[in-house]
């Protein structure tokens, strides 16, 4: 009997990251990055921290952004850790644990901070 | 039986050298650490805004600086070239489908992929506009 | 006849015997239009020299033995030809990520056990016998599998694959291929002992999608499909049984 | 030397070797088989064939016409009662492939799809695309694994079969990878090593097709039969010799001259029309298509290539999606091999050596004159092709008699004892004389020796052939056999690996097969299927020659040729007709 791999709890996650990184990801970046800075279609208020404190204050916004960084967080992880495995750093358990322990750290401070903007 | 005979191993250092494949292979995996970088910038944007508004005003001040400019470049380079590689591999991962008794052509899934990705940034942008 | 040209073939070179590594040697090879690199390879074994070594059988295309690597690429030396890679040199070696057994001829044991590890067989949902009559299968339910029946166990992909290469572990393109196509076939009640197969490390899961192996497939059988299409199978039967762990022991 | 015990070991792992193993391990489980195969399986030349294998199951078809269109495409030299088996046996063969899997071409309802192949009354060629005999050859091979009791010996070559005590107790072989001597001690064995096509230049085969199989036998003292018939298809590419299926006539494609002529119409094969239709034209038998192609060549009406004088195969009116559909292969390899695409232009082809219709003596269960030796497939004669073999019944032989050869021998290897002591020093002095061959110095390349055989071969004993040139090529055969005893030149002097040696001891076996078809070809004065002479003998004569050949070994002699009647039972000689005149005939 061969051992089951474990590799599809995280490659569901990576998976979505993926997804999601690919749909939304650049239209993100160039808003934040591109057009808000450079005024290009906003407001010089756009993203100023009232609106922006007001907007997260709502569960919806503030867990779907959440989401998105743990996603990306975790697609990062997986990709990153196999691609060391590529370059020629072998895959251990505590090579996995550094890089999808950071994924989920960082998801957990994500949903905290959401859950800190809902409330407070 | 007769005993194994001797072998020669090849090593495989630096074998992305051997195939551009292999090397577009890597970018492509390379894409991620962008993507967990961006996540990282927004949550820094996000512990800004849990911390008020001066902390805040400091990351969005960031936003101006050419730092900023190059980094988002960068990572605008690095979500397309994700985007593109992602649609592109999706009909190999996703299950057998037919239309009208034949199945769907890479190309269509392809298509239709890069469809949902404009209309869903186009949503996005007109939700940005419409909230930021 | 067409033109007689010259062309020069460097090959990788190892005696077992006599070598503790690899070395390579060059020979000009005459060559016309319409001969392929296993031809020129012939040419040297029968003209220059005989202790050339490289398997070859069918030189159609269809024995899959005379897989090398000509310019780092997996080809079939049998159909790629000389004139396209006319006037540079070309360098010849035995195909990546195998051990080399002699000049260009690798070991391809690993490889065998992978095949036989997939149950690569019918496994007929109760057992039949000839006076039983043939099954019935319509062409639609043929193309759900044909494709990945044309594998002619070249080791091209494997040859394509570093993470083969990196860890030979790993069940690899042709064996995966193989085995879905068993479970793609609608005579077929074998997929249960075919998931451990997928669901193992070495399964599926070994598998990045470089795919090159795909592209180098000199009978477009697409194993990365076959196996990324087998992580959302996988994938489905690591959660499912969570959701129903009575009743599919059966 | 290392020694392996097994009750049945089988030579060879294309077709015949292959079913017969999976015979052995299904019916009787309690035996050990050794499947030693100078490739590994799936590179066999089963892998090559492309059209299908015969099996009667279309309802216009019966077994009555499957053993008519055999015995009658043999040229009456078959032997009926086992060419009644065979007919018997096809259908559940490959009812039994079907069962393991392989991908048999359907119809839309989903049931067995069959083809018309050459001098066929109904058609009854079952077909996977154009590549039968590549999912033949891995279905076998991938359900073969299931069989625990069959231990592979990948890339063994085989040279020598030991006889002790009057019977077959072992086979000598060589571990390729090391070079070094394995003696399998066996209580049977079945030789399954393909034909010897590589005997002639121009042929359609894989290189390993080189007759070693019935080298060995022949040296033992078991006679080849019916070695003058040689099959050349009409249909291989110039210079290459790649095989452009009969399936391409199967579907509909044309014969056609250099002046856009069927020229068929004019060697007893038309008229044209009613067309198609079967046993007639491009749907003639393979013998008189290649006897055609040479007498056009003669009166100049062929093209000129590169690589010699062609006619052209033409598909275009099939249109795109029907030669995609059955034909992927032939598209493809045209393409690659002929820079030709099929869709938009016809081929050039010509015919070329495809089969030896003769081979290693046996009766319908595979058993030769040797005790405890079975042959199975091309390398056998069983006696199902006569003077000329119909195209499909190949692979169908190789399934039915594979499996017969495999009962055979598991029923032989059950009721026999173990092998004697003295094996292993008949083996050592066999293994000391090939490994003799990496020390001696001097003698002619393994190539010169080759490409020699090849001219003396296709100037003597060609598709068409005359008294004096084939005694020549008997002479100069002679001198090539001596010229081999006095040394062959090796560049490669190592164990490991070392295909030139291997090369030279297969060669030496090719020799033999070579004198074997001159001498027989030589003494039959007539001409009978793919056996025609121009000097006189150019009529069938049932009188002196409707009977086999016999060639038996006279080691470094030239061998000695006897006759045997051959066995009818209901079909009694007459005319071969076909075209219209075979209409009028039924």
């Amino acid at each position: 009997m061969r051992a089951r791999s474990h590799e599809p709890i995280v490659w569901s996650l990576f998976g979505a990251g993926g997804v999601f990184a690919a749909l939304l990801g650049t239209m993100l970046v160039l808003i934040i990055g591109i057009l808000v800075p450079m005024g290009l279609g906003f407001g010089p208020d756009a993203m100023h921290y009232d609106s922006l404190r007001s907007l997260f204050g709502h569960p919806l916004p503030a867990l779907g952004l959440a989401v998105v960084i743990s996603l990306f967080l975790f697609h990062g992880a997986h990709r990153i850790y196999h691609t060391l495995h590529d370059l020629g750093i072998p895959a251990s358990k505590k090579m996995m644990l550094a890089c999808y322990g950071s994924a989920a750290a960082g998801s957990g401070v994500a949903l905290l901070l959401a859950g800190m903007l809902v409330v407070f | 039986m007769t005993p194994a005979p001797k072998t020669y191993v090849r090593p495989m250092n630096r074998w992305w050298m051997r195939h551009p494949a292999y090397r577009r292979y890597l970018l492509r995996e390379g894409t991620s650490v962008m993507v967990a970088a961006y996540a990282l910038f927004l949550l820094a944007g996000m512990v800004c805004l849990v911390l008020g508004e001066t902390a805040f005003n400091l990351w969005r001040g960031f936003l101006q600086s050419p730092v900023s400019v190059i980094f988002h470049l960068a990572a605008l380079a690095a979500f397309a070239f994700h985007a593109w590689t992602w649609f592109k591999v999706m009909p190999l991962t996703t299950p057998p489908m037919r239309f009208r008794g034949r199945p769907v052509p890479d190309r269509m899934i392809f298509r239709a992929a890069l469809w949902a990705w404009g209309i869903a940034s186009l949503v996005l942008l007109v939700l940005a506009m419409r909230f930021l | 006849m067409s033109q007689t040209r010259t062309i020069m073939i460097e090959c990788l070179r190892y005696d077992p015997e006599q070598d503790q590594a690899p070395h390579y040697r060059t020979y000009e090879v005459p060559f016309t239009d319409e001969m392929s690199v296993l031809e020129g390879l012939q040419y040297i074994k029968d003209h220059l020299d005989g202790s050339l070594t490289f398997r070859w059988s069918c030189r159609m295309a269809i024995c899959g033995s005379c897989g090398c690597m000509v310019n780092h690429q997996p080809i079939l030396s049998c159909q790629s030809f000389l004139r396209d890679y006319y006037p540079a040199r070309i360098r010849v070696e035995p195909l990546e990520h195998f051990p080399i057994v002699k000049d260009l001829v690798i070991d391809q044991s690993d490889f065998l056990g992978k095949l036989e590890s997939v149950t690569p067989y019918l496994v007929p949902a109760q057992p039949l016998t000839p006076e039983d009559g043939p099954n019935l299968q319509t062409p639609r339910q043929i193309e759900d599998y044909l494709g990945y029946a044309q594998c002619i166990n070249c080791l091209l992909c494997y040859a394509a694959c570093p993470q083969y290469g990196l860890n030979n572990a790993f069940t690899g393109p042709a064996a995966l291929a193989l085995l879905a196509r068993y479970n793609a076939d609608s005579r077929d009640a074998g997929q249960k002992t075919r998931m451990e197969v997928v669901n193992a490390e070495e399964g599926v899961w070994g598998c990045t999608l470089v795919g090159l192996c795909s592209e180098v497939c000199p009978k477009h059988v697409d194993p990365a499909r076959a196996i990324n299409r087998n992580k959302i199978n996988s994938t489905q039967d690591y959660f499912l049984r969570f959701l129903a762990p009575f009743g599919r022991g059966s | 030397m290392q020694v392996i015990q097994s009750d049945v070991v089988i030579i060879g792992g294309g077709g015949a070797g292959l079913r017969a193993a999976i015979a052995v391990a299904q019916e009787a489980p309690g035996l050990s088989v050794a499947l030693v195969s100078k490739v590994v399986p799936m590179r066999s030349h089963t892998v090559a064939a492309e059209g299908g294998s015969a099996g009667v199951i279309h309802p216009d078809d019966s077994l009555d016409k499957h053993f008519d269109d055999t015995v009658s495409g043999g040229d009456w030299l078959c032997e009926q009662d086992v060419v009644e088996y065979f007919v018997g046996q096809c259908t559940r063969e490959m009812i039994q492939l079907e069962q393991w899997g392989c991908p048999w071409s359907r119809r839309d309802d989903g049931s067995i799809n069959v083809r018309f192949f050459g001098g066929m009354k109904s058609p009854r060629t079952w077909f996977a695309a154009d590549k039968t005999g590549f999912h033949i050859l891995h279905t076998l091979f991938q359900t073969s694994l299931q069989f625990p009791a069959i231990q592979r010996y990948d890339e063994f070559f085989c040279t020598d079969l030991l006889v002790e005590d009057g019977r077959l107790q072992g086979v000598l072989a060589l571990c390729i990878a090391t070079g070094e001597p394995v003696l399998f001690q066996c209580k049977a064995a079945v030789l399954a090593t393909g034909g010897a096509s590589r005997v002639f230049g121009q042929n359609t085969n894989a290189g390993i097709v080189t007759g070693e199989g019935m080298g060995m036998a022949y040296a033992q003292g078991v006679p080849l039969r019916d070695m003058e018939f040689v099959q050349w298809h009409p249909t291989a590419l110039p210079g290459s010799g790649i095989l452009m299926t009969e399936g391409c006539r199967g579907e509909g494609g044309i014969l056609l001259n250099k002046d856009g002529h069927r020229y068929l119409q004019d060697y007893g094969l038309g008229p044209l029309d009613p067309w198609p239709r079967p046993r007639a034209m491009e749907l003639g038998p393979r013998d008189r298509l290649s006897q055609a192609f040479w007498h056009e060549d003669q009166a100049g009406r062929t093209l000129q290539t590169p690589h010699g004088t062609a006619v052209h195969l033409d598909l275009r009116h099939l249109g795109e999606k029907k030669i995609m559909e059955r034909l992927p292969m032939i598209c493809e390899l045209a393409r690659t091999f002929a820079a030709v695409d099929p869709v938009t232009a016809p081929i050039p082809v010509r015919p070329a050596v495809h089969y030896t219709m003769g081979g290693v003596l046996c009766d319908v269960h595979g058993a030769t004159p040797l005790p405890g030796l079975y042959a199975a497939g091309e390398c056998s004669s069983v006696g199902i092709h006569g003077a000329n073999r119909l195209g499909s019944n190949s692979l169908a032989e190789l399934l039915v008699f594979g499996r017969a050869a495999g009962l055979s021998a598991a029923r032989h290897a059950r009721e026999t004892p173990a092998a004697s002591a003295a094996l292993q020093a008949q083996a050592e002095s066999r293994a000391a004389v090939h490994l003799d061959m990496l020390r001696r110095e001097g003698g002619t390349r393994v190539a010169r020796l080759r490409q020699r055989l090849h001219e003396i071969m296709e100037a003597g004993v060609g598709i068409v052939r005359e008294g004096p040139r084939m005694a020549q090529a008997c002479e100069q055969l002679a001198e090539l056999r001596e010229q081999f005893r006095a040394g062959v030149a090796l560049d490669d002097r190592g164990r490991a690996f070392n295909t030139e040696w291997l090369t030279a001891i297969e060669l030496g076996h090719t020799l033999q097969v070579a004198e074997a078809m001159a001498h027989a070809a030589l003494l039959r004065q007539e001409s009978r299927g793919a056996h025609m002479r121009i000097d006189g003998f150019e009529a069938r004569d049932d009188e002196r020659f409707l009977c086999h050949s016999l060639i038996h070994s006279q080691g470094d002699a030239p061998p000695r040729v006897t006759h045997s009647p051959v066995t009818i039972t209901r079909s009694q000689p007459r005319a071969r007709v076909y075209g219209g005149a075979a209409q009028n005939q039924s």
